[in-house]
């Protein structure tokens, strides 16, 4: 499907929570400096997707490849060591700390970390990065909300992640920033990361994907171009419901 | 939403000020309780007693009474006789909250900022030996009158101060192997012995001593088992006791065990000749909760209880106590002749002379209502060690040899029914 | 700003001096007390290490404390103090390492249950085993260690513990924590490997306890373990540490340090009733400081900072 | 054998007894009661002074020591705990909060039973006779113990499971905020079943008089087997409270029989260890949490 | 029937909310519309009274002023809130779950009615009355929690996104039981997802953005508005429809 040799690859994965079965024999992959949308409505397994690949949560059954490591069931940090970045959903920051604390979260306990007299350095240099240059002592708390999700990503960030997992991380941005956002995570693909991205913003999704995999009740529905699955008449269906009956 | 925890809330300012201002009156408070030193127109005596935790129920039946009634009689009879006036007792007391800690540090603040002239000892064997170094280093005379330890004669060496009112555990133990060996052979009862120990420092002490007594005196232990402290239900023990069927039962018990023993060993049936338990036998709790059941039970302690002495001590007690309470028929009255013992001293001595006073102790002969006592290395040479419940009294009967010791009844009563 | 934090160290280097002759002149009664402060403040800030960033509130001081006590009573007498002391830190250490691997995944509750039964499993087993093997059940201390040895020694391990716990707090293993403390997702998500940062954690706050069990336990002649494994220290010490606010590295010795002279003065003062004078005033305390002795400095700083930062500028 | 089971279950229908009241304490008013055994021995206390001062039969005196638990936990709640529940704006501070407030409470009724009845031991006999039941001989009072641990155990299962209002407090139990979106008064309902909690408690408390040696200083005691059996059986199940309560009182006996008596409290610990280590929230406990 | 005014909430420095006002009338579907993170759910659980709101705010329901009742006297006054995640008792069954629906006073007299009404919109869960909701589908749960509200005989139904986790067939047959809902007189003031289903069967709808209530009209006029296409429908409309 790409040329570029597959940072994720994922086979049949399964995962159920009681008699529901929330992730159901997913298959996909993330290439190398591609970016890949994870799409389907509200409820249909993208979070918890993402959750199995991050360690949060482990597999029934299937493999997860990253990195050409079977990392299925691994713990959390492990995966994170290996150069998996993400943010959450419901934005989490470490609300007691700084910004600049919060960065060094991500940059104090992976595998290449800097000495320690570059650490401040490097914390500003990535929040600069993400638009919050000059924050470095304020309280995460004290942020707006947009400003929590630019946190969140200077910490992933701070990872020098080879993947990066975006859970709606656009959500609730209004127009004018949203641009912003986007040319942000496009900016992080010219640099050659490869980033899995759970959206609803479609504008989005059309402008950055290279590919999206649409999910429903679990199973993967699609797979393709945005331009191609966005017209599928299952995800419409699966999307905006059926078109009414009379 | 951050949540945030209990430590990290902020409160108004009033709150604020209230606490800071308890805070300080509490350090106020503190500091100024340290008074300063009073003229000699009294008899400064303190102690710390486990008013609160575990030990705080021994302490109250055995200790409690009699310090607050040999103060209150010294005070009505004018004070502590020092040469030719009576000088008044004053009391200070502490709460050591049952622990070897507080105990040594409230003896400390005693001896140190209350300057008090004399200590009356802690209850129990552990605390008595946790203070033990602190009294022996500021030659405070120390009469053990609740403690039983085996290592008695060499603390007592270690510590010429300190007296050891209650004996050695291997007497005890050899006192009741010697009074069933004679029971033996007079046909009374056979040589099947079950015996249980609470798992804590007295069962394992007195069960240690009577092991080999009973093995050398060749008696059959057909059951010896240990149980923990604050076991609430013994009757799987008793069962298997009786299944057993022993002559003697011996039970080195703590006073809810033994009540606990008791009442099962009555309930199942269980009547061996001989049914000896304690500490708590010598509880008047014991009569009162067995009533004519106690007939015939055997328990650790014991007191000459037809001697005049005795009578008039229990009359006084329960004159003297709350809701008339008896005292117990072991400790008590050792812990009362002990400050008998002790006023005696001081006034043979006549000043405030803890040095002599121990000397005295150490050499004087002493008129107590346990009789006569005289200490040899600074051990008394008389305990009772074997008692019995006859007709509503808790008498001695062993050692035999002991003055106004009764003869035991032999084979226990059968239980009759409450 | 050097200039200041210099005259703290030489303040705090001063204080420490002071505190290091006290037993000096000081009468027994004041170093008892002093023994007493510095036994608490050990407990309490070595429970505050671990509780404190990690928010398990454990009971199992007493466990800890008790072992280092029994480590005494058995090898005191044999052996060369300190080696006494650097075997009971290694039985510690082990213990702690055991338990947290086998529990730090309950939660709440359930873990402050836990780590009362395991203090009262220990001590039963420790009964049993004295019961059945040696015999006896109380041991005798008679070593030579005087009170001042013991205040020393205590104020040593105090320094000790607040050196470490400010060493940790600038750590690796400090920042580590504090993530876990703010949200353990996040901090599994940056690479932390949560399982070991707690244990390590819980270790090194097992260590302090079992030190301070073994450095007291000459204090009292004899050993039971009733008086080793006594709950009432556990219970106390998380007290204290909550009082005093466990969220900050000196927070618990605020709360040990006027609940131990409460304690004091209430035994003195009322011994019949200080039972329930202690109940009234641990209720008032528990309303009128709902964030520790710690919230109401931070408040009382939060109150007054914007006046100093006027000042500052107005000069 | 038979005796030993016998016994193992009278002990554990006590231990059941004994913990039912604080399951509801801390499964539904989630206030983690640290003075619980204090109120067990106060009502132990009650009972004795109404047996040996107005010859009132402990089984009549349910009659009045139960109401009273009850209103008297009414009472506490509403002053004392009502402001830490609204002060709380998570569980877990609640939980810090209440461990602290009924510490404090442990030192005042604590206090208080020691000022009236001083430090001594406590006991009297009432039906302390020998009952024959399937050729084994047991003491009367346990066995009335026992048979009203189970009968209130069980009765209060089914009062929660098939009556409304007993819904509502397992609803508030489940989750209190889905609780009030179902117009159930979550402060309220609390309440209740903390002052159905100290009426069971003071049940217990009379019942264990009969049989049991108490002093002032034993609360302790009861809070700690309590809890013990409440974490064990599942916080907030009253039949884990049972079963759990049971199991501990056969492993006891069965020990004490069979194995060493000196290690029934060890194989107790090991036991609730144990479980805990299995299965986190215990043997009836919530999967989740 | 419901008049909601200047509602507003902070969630520590963050302001969620910012004077908030809308109205349902009787019988009337209204549809809340805006982006993850604009503050919809926070409106419902501010009028239902579970998160504390500033000073100032108003609601009205019949009349009646609820604005300072706590919630479960909310819910007394006629006003049931399915929120978002359910909300149901997992870990009970579902026969308990609409028995305690009927836990307010005002929904004692016809319980029994009442039940037979919700077992016939939801048929399955008659079928599992026995059943632990914890165990069930996601869409059975979302019945469980739409019945257990119905059962409390509310005059106003708040529900947060209930096609949430729903197959399309089921999101098809929930809105069909919300129209025979709106049948029986109650007003239904929903915040969804799955726009144009909701519009299908709203009458009106508010638009929130960024906490603020930006625009409202009907679902006509909302369904052909541009600024609804942007801030919420995105591209995809304006490509796929």
């Amino acid at each position: 499907m790409t040329a570029a040799p597959a940072v994720l690859e994922i086979k049949g994965l399964v995962r159920a929570f009681g008699g529901l079965v929330a992730v159901n024999a997913l298959d996909m992959t993330v290439g190398s400096g591609e970016i890949v949308g994870l799409l389907g409505p509200n409820g249909s397994g993208k979070t918890t997707a993402l959750n199995l690949v991050s360690g949060v949560l482990g597999p029934d059954s299937g493999a997860i490849h990253f990195g050409g490591q079977n990392i299925a069931g691994m713990a959390t940090h492990r995966i994170a060591r290996l150069g998996l970045g993400r943010t959450f959903q419901l934005v989490r920051v470490l609300h007691g700390m700084n910004c600049a604390e919060n960065v060094r979260a991500g940059l104090a306990f992976h595998p290449a970390r800097l000495p320690r007299g570059e650490m401040d350095e490097a914390a500003s240099r990535l929040l600069e990065r993400v638009g919050l240059k000059g924050s470095e002592q304020r309280l995460a708390t004290e942020l707006t909300y947009i400003d929590r999700k630019r946190l969140e990503l200077a910490r992933a960030l701070a990872l020098q992640p080879r993947l990066l997992l975006l859970d709606e991380w656009l959500a609730g941005l209004n127009p004018s920033e949203l641009l912003i956002g986007i040319e942000l995570i496009r900016s992080l693909k010219d640099e050659g990361l490869s980033i899995l991205l759970v959206e609803h913003v479609m504008d989005a999704i059309r402008s950055l994907c290279d590919r999206c995999v649409v999910m429903n009740s679990g199973r993967k529905i699609a797979e393709g171009t945005p331009e191609k699955v966005l017209s599928d008449p299952a995800v419409i269906e699966a999307y905006l419901g059926a078109p009414a009956d009379a | 939403m951050d949540e945030k925890s209990l430590w990290e809330e902020n409160m108004g300012s009033s709150v604020t000020r209230f606490a800071a201002g308890l805070l300080a009156v509490t350090g106020i408070a503190l500091f100024a309780g340290v008074g300063p030193a009073q003229a000699q127109s009294s008899v400064k005596i303190g102690y710390a007693l486990s008013r609160t935790g575990p030990n705080a129920g021994g302490a109250a039946v055995t200790t409690l009474p009699n310090y607050e009634m040999w103060v209150k009689e010294v005070n009505a009879a004018g004070g502590l006789k020092l040469g030719d006036k009576r000088v008044p007792i004053e009391i200070v007391q502490y709460d050591d909250r049952s622990s070897a800690e507080e105990a040594a540090r409230a003896l400390e603040r005693l001896i140190t900022q209350d300057k008090v002239d004399f200590i009356l000892p802690p209850w129990g064997t552990g605390l008595n030996l946790a203070v033990g170094p602190i009294l022996n280093k500021s030659g405070y005379p120390h009469l053990a009158s609740t403690a039983v330890t085996d290592r008695a004669p060499e603390l007592a060496k270690r510590w010429p101060n300190s007296f050891w009112l209650l004996g050695t555990s291997a007497g005890a133990a050899n006192t009741l192997v010697d009074l069933l060996v004679k029971l033996r052979t007079e046909g009374k009862i056979g040589d099947t012995v079950a015996m249980v120990s609470v798992a804590d420092g007295f069962g394992i002490d007195l069960s240690g001593a009577a092991r080999p007594a009973l093995t050398k005196a060749n008696f059959k232990l057909a059951y010896d088992k240990t149980y923990p402290v604050g076991t609430q239900d013994l009757s799987p023990i008793v069962n298997e006791v009786k299944a057993l069927n022993p002559d003697v039962f011996i039970a080195f018990s703590y006073p809810p065990d033994t009540l606990g023993l008791t009442e099962q060993a009555r309930i199942a049936g269980f009547n061996p000749k001989i049914f000896y338990t304690g500490v708590g036998t010598a509880f008047p709790l014991f009569k009162q909760k067995f009533g004519a059941n106690a007939q015939g039970v055997m328990g650790i302690g014991g007191w000459s209880g037809d001697s005049a002495p005795i009578k008039d001590y229990l009359a006084r007690h329960k004159a003297a106590s709350a809701n008339g309470a008896e005292p117990d028929r072991w400790a008590s009255a050792v812990t009362y002749a002990s400050l008998q013992m002790l006023q005696q001293a001081i006034e043979r001595v006549g000043k405030i002379d803890r040095e002599a006073v121990i000397k005295d102790l150490q050499t004087g002969t002493f008129d107590t209502v346990i009789g006569k006592v005289k200490f040899e290395n600074n051990l008394p040479t008389k305990y009772w060690w074997v008692g019995q419940w006859q007709d509503g009294e808790f008498y001695g009967v062993g050692p035999a040899t002991n003055e106004g010791a009764r003869a035991p009844i032999i084979p226990k009563p059968a239980w009759k029914a409450p | 700003m050097n200039r200041m934090r210099l005259a703290a160290a030489l303040a705090g280097c001063a204080g420490l001096a002071v505190l290091a002759l006290l037993p000096m002149y000081a009468d027994a009664y004041y170093l008892a007390l002093a023994i007493g402060l510095l036994q608490f403040t050990v407990l309490a800030t070595a429970w505050g290490l671990f509780s404190g960033p990690t928010r398990y509130v454990s009971l199992a001081t007493t466990a800890f404390f008790g072992v280092g006590a029994y480590t005494v009573a058995v090898l005191g007498e044999l052996l060369p103090w300190p080696l006494v002391l650097l075997i009971a830190t290694a039985i510690g250490a082990l213990m702690a390492v055991i338990v947290g691997l086998s529990t730090l995944r309950l939660s709440g509750l359930h873990f402050v249950i836990f780590t009362f039964g395991l203090a009262e499993l220990i001590r039963q087993l420790v009964i049993w085993y004295e019961v059945n093997k040696t015999r006896v059940l109380g041991r005798y201390v008679f070593v030579d260690i005087t009170q001042k040895d013991i205040y020393w020694q205590l104020l040593v391990l105090a320094v000790a513990v607040f050196v470490i716990g400010w060493l940790i707090a600038r750590s690796r293993l400090g920042f580590a924590l504090r993530i876990i403390g703010e949200d353990e997702t996040v901090a599994k998500h940056c690479g932390i490997n949560v399982t070991i940062a707690k244990v390590t954690l819980f270790a090194i706050s097992a260590v302090f306890m079992t030190l301070v069990g073994a450095i007291m336990a000459p204090r009292w002649t004899y050993i039971e373990p009733s008086i080793a494994f006594n709950a009432t220290i556990s219970f106390e010490v998380v007290i204290m540490a909550l009082l005093g606010g466990a969220h900050r590295l000196w927070g618990p010795a605020l709360g040990a340090i006027p609940l131990t002279l409460l304690f004091e003065f209430l035994a003195a003062r009322f011994p019949t009733a200080s039972t329930l004078i202690m109940g009234v005033i641990f209720l008032l305390i528990v309303y009128a400081l709902p964030a520790g002795v710690v919230g109401l400095w931070d408040n009382f700083r939060r109150q007054w900072r914007p006046q100093r930062v006027e000042q500052g500028a107005g000069a | 054998m038979t005796n030993a089971i016998f016994t193992g279950l009278m002990l554990g229908g006590m231990y059941a007894l004994i913990a039912m009241g604080l399951t509801l304490q801390y499964g539904v008013a989630r206030i983690m009661n640290l003075s619980y055994g204090e109120f067990l021995v106060a009502a132990a206390f009650a009972s004795y002074w109404l047996f040996t001062g107005w010859a009132l039969n402990p089984l009549l005196a349910l009659a009045f020591v139960i109401p009273a638990g009850f209103g008297g936990s009414l009472i506490l709640y509403r002053i004392l705990l009502t402001p830490l529940v609204r002060r709380a704006r998570t569980r877990d501070t609640l939980e810090v909060d209440s461990i602290l407030a009924t510490f404090g409470m442990m030192f005042i009724v604590q206090g208080i039973m020691l000022s009236m009845f001083g430090g001594a031991y406590f006991s009297y006999s009432f039906l302390a006779i020998p009952v024959s039941l399937f050729g084994e001989i047991l003491a009367l009072n346990r066995l009335i113990a026992f048979g009203l641990a189970v009968a209130v155990g069980l009765a209060l299962y089914l009062a929660l499971t098939h009556t409304r209002l007993g819904t509502s407090i397992r609803a508030v139990a489940v989750d209190p905020m889905a609780a009030q979106l179902v117009a159930i008064d979550v402060v309220r309902t609390s309440a209740f079943a903390f002052a159905l909690g100290g009426a069971l408690v003071a049940a217990a408390g009379v019942l264990i008089s009969m049989f049991l040696t108490f002093s002032a200083s034993s609360g302790v005691i009861f809070t700690m087997k309590a809890l013990i059996v409440v974490v064990m059986g599942g916080v907030g199940n009253l039949l884990g409270c049972l079963v759990a309560g049971l199991a501990l009182g056969l492993s006891e006996s069965l020990v004490a029989t069979f194995v060493d008596p000196g290690l029934t409290l060890a194989v107790n610990f090991a036991l609730f260890l144990g479980v805990l280590l299995v299965k986190p929230a215990g043997l009836f406990g919530r999967a989740q949490r | 029937m419901l008049e909601v005014g200047d509602v507003s909430v902070t969630y520590g420095q963050h302001r969620a909310l910012t004077d908030a006002a809308l109205r349902v009338g009787r019988s009337e579907i209204v549809v809340i519309l805006g982006a993850n993170g604009a503050g919809k759910t926070t409106c419902l659980k501010a009028i239902a009274g579970i998160v504390p709101c500033l000073a100032g705010k108003r609601v009205k329901l019949s009349e009646r002023d609820i604005s300072h009742l706590p919630a479960h006297e909310i819910v007394e006054a006629g006003l049931a809130l399915v929120p978002e995640g359910r909300g149901i008792f997992a870990d009970l069954t579902v026969a308990e779950n609409l028995l305690l629906g009927a836990n307010p006073k005002r929904a004692r007299d016809g319980e029994a009615a009442r039940r037979g009404r919700v077992l016939s919109l939801f048929p399955r869960l008659g079928e599992r009355l026995g059943q632990t909701v914890r165990t069930m589908s996601g869409g059975e749960q979302q019945m469980v929690a739409i019945g257990r509200a119905l059962m409390s005989n509310p005059d106003v139904l708040l529900l947060d996104e209930p096609s949430l986790g729903l197959s399309p067939l089921l999101v098809r047959e929930l809105f069909a039981s919300l129209r025979k809902v709106r049948e029986t007189g109650v007003g239904l003031l929903l915040v969804e997802q799955n726009a144009r289903e909701s519009l299908a069967i709203a009458d009106r709808g508010y638009l929130i953005e960024n906490g603020m209530v930006t625009g409202s009209g009907t679902a006509a006029e909302l369904m052909s508005n541009n600024a609804v296409q942007h801030a919420y429908l995105g591209g995809i409309v304006a490509s796929a429809v």
